[in-house]
């Protein structure tokens, strides 16, 4: 029996991040709902929460993104809320608001914040208004070369080039120069038009050597916001986020203090409720620029939980409950360093493809500060329908060195077998004098790094 | 737990069952016991090249919930059920309807059949997957 | 490569201990030595180790007793320190000194220091001196039941009966009249005899409804000493610890204060060096009497880590390199509440009878703020030889409340087939209002609290 | 790796593959290939009743150390080896020391037999358990 209003939760998502909501659940007394994909059958979510439903087959589009099943599913099981995690239909304000429409309460933003953020144009706008230094970039679609080369001349190189329905790393160019910008405008809108369907692409300046920081942010419904700290997800293979940290390595006290009452500006300025992330571009010169805002809880929400003590997933249930957030900004205090490795199901020694299969020998790192978040168990099945990340490790140490260390030893003592993993990658890339040193970032080349050559 | 959770959960093992072929389940709880067996005879569908002579649940298909929602064996609750256990359904016949998001989906049988048995209760939940009709294909 | 002087250490014990050693020995860049019994061959910490020797059979007396052998493996290793956990020869003075003559560090106080504090009488009288309130008691040997009538005439009752050669609750009677006290000192006398060949018996007055308190200490080999705030063990069965927290749920800050300032006194007083605890009995008003040393690491350790965010095995290692302690009392900040559950291979429907066997599927309770601590693997063999704690569950919550909702959900996501464990007990335990209201000490029935019958 | 180390741990699969009675055991890791098969035959000890004609591994009995440290063939460097392969020993005969803490253990043989092969090299340090010595009973 929860003191909350919520008092039964529907977990919509699966893997890891459906066993971190379950948790925070349990230890609130509310009860769980978990919904699964028939391949997800015999997974831990679906055996640790209090019932579950099959919602559709393996693949995403008929089951972890079945709005009409899931919300089927929820008003049969009588809940009051739903969760949905981050990827599926975290982002997604259409159901959002069909939640709220059923009477359920969509664990996140209101859907009207989460339309507006969605918009990156109208977000940079917005935040400028607010004074935040925004990326400078095109207002929108650019509509052909000359456009570009217009916007190049007042602002000059190098750009990068980004297709509007892209994310995550895709659709993504850089130009150095006029030649490249022209060729690669033309061969980004075509890739853009095959990909996606859409072939509008924009500009925007890029900075090398650019640092990726955000700022974890709760927001209670009675309009009290505080800041967690950063986070610096600068380490990166191809876009995608490989280890992050907090507090940054990078940042100095001044430049980090700067960027968490920024974000605390935007999340205001947005009207922002519940988690969400702040995202920022922090220059070689300390310049920082506001990014987007990330409307879920994240991949890497455990470093902030591990250096303030703060329960992130159950402040969202909290505050979804209408109730004020327990403690206000003086009350956050930062300790030590904290550090996530994302352990996924793919080959690093072929281009890093995905490796679904059976786990056929598992045992977890442990012993202190270090915290294990995965829905694996000896035995189980990573099917091949969904995103690669197995498993994170996090560590917690006084300070950046102790914690540098204590990951190596966590990822020393992880065993896996039956599928392959980046483990022995990110061993590699942990134990490197320059991740020591801090000296990763965004578009460093982590595979020649890593592999001491490019490829 | 009461009984309706039961059955619902009993519903779930006898599916493990048969996507697993086991033969026999026998559960202990606290002042709860559950038995269940079933025929895995030689026209099990892991066997191959039985052939003519295989016994009459060779010809035995499931129709499971397409979605999920609540199951209604009729238009209305004043109304007569689709159909009923011995009747015989043609393919694109309605057997049922699972309401979702407060519309009535009309469920069709694909096949010839005839009904054997009707495994969920009027106006009862259903998952994804759950089976709701034994036929015997005609 | 350490940075210590110590390079390479043996681990002279098994389970769940000697992965702690070795997790701590790998982040400092110790090389770790694994010793084992023949049926410990399997096992984690010696999959673990950089290297590993068998030193015997199953039986303790033949293996992790076995001084000569261990010795031998340590010198053919080329070692420079043991560790030798807690149990087997942790708090052997022979074994201490046997060690520092053949240059081997020792990994706990100097062997004189062990012995002194071995001798039970010696060290009250010593703490006594230094202005400490000792459990009043008789000054040693009590020859006949007149002796004992008179020192209950100077004395009262209750008293309790202890033979001198028992030790981890084993050999002690309680008496309340006359009668009993006639009784159950040659009972006493009769069963020291036959059990430990000693028929030596003591008297000690005895509090009914006392808490058990101890207070972790780091004392370095230069002189400095700090606390790490107190523990309370008060939840025994059998005078066997089931659960223990940090800080204690009973005390109030006056007295803690007085009784970690006490702590600090003994340990100087002691010359103790090293990792160790100072135990008292705290009775219904709040009066405390010092009862012992326990010169080693002990089993609760890391509820106090969860507080402190200080590493005691490290900083073992760090004090027996001859380095300073690198902070002080004052950088110690102790943070929200910590508890932990021993998970033990034993049958309470079997009156706790042990439970040895193999592990046929085993998930570990995870996700933020839950720690494990336990050598176990899924098919691993639990022998019959030794210890029956087979996994620690650690939590750390903001407050107490917080800690006990999570260690209910930790211990309910806690699978573990194969063989029969005292987890459901637990849970019963730490859901009772009894525990929740910190109702439970050392002599509460705690068998028909949790059973809701007296057996 | 060096090679005494491989060799210790080539010894160490050796007696887990007699343990558990495994015929292969095959082992890749960076740079490194180990391949192990046993004979593991009619006479295997877990097999009872094979009687007379059993071939001559059934009369092979092992010496093992019985504690931890140095193995040493002989009484001091420049003595002869207590036994060397192919020699005849005696029960309650020396058939090595073992070092440890300074003190020189004599092991000695429990029956009479056949020396076919010796498994560790003077001076080398053993645990407990080690095989040392290959017997053929006589």
């Amino acid at each position: 029996m929860s003191d909350l209003s919520i008092q039964k939760v529907v977990v919509a998502n699966r893997g890891e991040i459906a066993l971190r909501i379950i948790r925070a659940a349990k230890e609130l007394g509310i009860r769980c709902v978990a919904l699964y994909s028939e391949p997800d059958r015999d997974s831990l979510p679906v055996i640790m929460a209090d019932e579950a439903y099959c919602i559709g087959p393996g693949p995403s589009a008929r089951s972890y993104l079945n709005i009409a099943n899931i919300i089927s599913a929820a008003l049969l099981s009588g809940a009051d809320a739903i969760h949905p995690g981050y990827g599926f239909l975290a982002e997604n304000s259409y159901f959002a608001e069909i939640c709220s429409s059923h009477g359920i309460k969509f664990i996140g933003p209101n859907h009207e914040v989460m339309n507006n953020m969605a918009d990156k144009a109208m977000a940079k706008q917005l935040m400028s208004e607010h004074g935040l230094s925004v990326i400078p970039g095109t207002r929108g679609i650019i509509q052909d070369t000359r456009e570009a080369e217009a916007w190049v001349a007042e602002y000059g190189f190098p750009v990068m080039i980004k297709a509007t329905a892209g994310g995550g790393g895709k659709g993504m160019r850089i130009a150095y120069d006029l030649d490249e910008l022209i060729s690669n405008v033309k061969f980004a809108q075509a890739e853009a038009e095959a990909a996606f369907g859409i072939p509008g692409v924009y500009l925007e300046r890029y900075f090398p050597g650019a640092r990726h920081i955000e700022v974890q942010i709760l927001a209670d419904e009675k309009g009290s916001a505080v800041q967690l700290g950063e986070r610096d997800c600068s380490v990166q293979r191809g876009y995608q986020k490989l280890t992050e940290e907090s507090p940054s390595p990078a940042l100095d006290d001044n430049i980090s203090t700067a960027i968490k009452n920024a974000a605390l500006i935007a999340a205001k300025a947005a009207g922002y409720t519940n988690a969400g992330t702040i995202e920022f571009l922090v220059d070689s010169d300390g310049r920082f620029y506001f990014l987007e805002i990330n409307a879920r809880i994240q991949v890497e929400h455990p470093v902030t939980e591990f250096i303030t003590g703060v329960d992130i997933v159950k402040a969202q249930f909290i505050i979804a409950s209408g109730e004020p957030l327990p403690f206000d900004q003086k009350d956050v205090k930062m300790k030590g360093h904290s550090i996530e490795c994302r352990i996924c199901a793919e080959d690093p020694e072929r281009n890093f493809a995905p490796s679904p299969g059976q786990i056929s020998k598992l045992v977890f790192p442990g012993g202190p500060w270090v915290r294990t978040d995965s829905a694996l168990y000896p035995g189980c099945h990573v099917p091949p329908y969904y995103d690669s990340i197995i498993a994170k490790v996090v560590v917690w140490g006084n300070d950046r060195d102790e914690a540098v260390a204590r990951m190596i030893r966590a990822l020393g003592e992880f065993i896996i077998e039956g599928i392959s993993t980046n483990l022995k990658f990110q061993q590699r890339l942990i134990a490197s004098p320059e991740f020591k040193e801090a000296k990763i970032f965004c578009d460093s080349d982590v595979l020649s790094l890593v592999f001491g050559r490019t490829d | 737990m009461e009984l309706k959770d039961l059955r619902r959960e009993v519903s779930g093992f006898a599916r493990i069952m048969t996507s697993y072929d086991i033969a026999e389940l026998e559960l202990e709880m606290e002042g709860l016991t559950v038995r269940l067996r079933r025929e895995t005879d030689v026209s099990s569908p892991h066997k191959v090249g039985v052939g003519a002579e295989a016994p009459s649940e060779d010809n035995r298909i499931i129709i499971t919930a397409p979605m999920v929602g609540t199951f209604y064996r009729a238009p209305a609750p004043d109304e007569e059920p689709y159909i009923s256990a011995g009747g015989t359904v043609l393919p694109g016949q309605t057997v049922c309807i699972i309401e979702a998001m407060k519309i009535m989906n009309e469920i069709q049988s694909e096949v010839k059949g005839r009904v054997i048995e009707i495994l969920v209760e009027n106006a009862e939940p259903v998952e994804y997957g759950q089976p709701l009709f034994i036929l015997e294909t005609l």
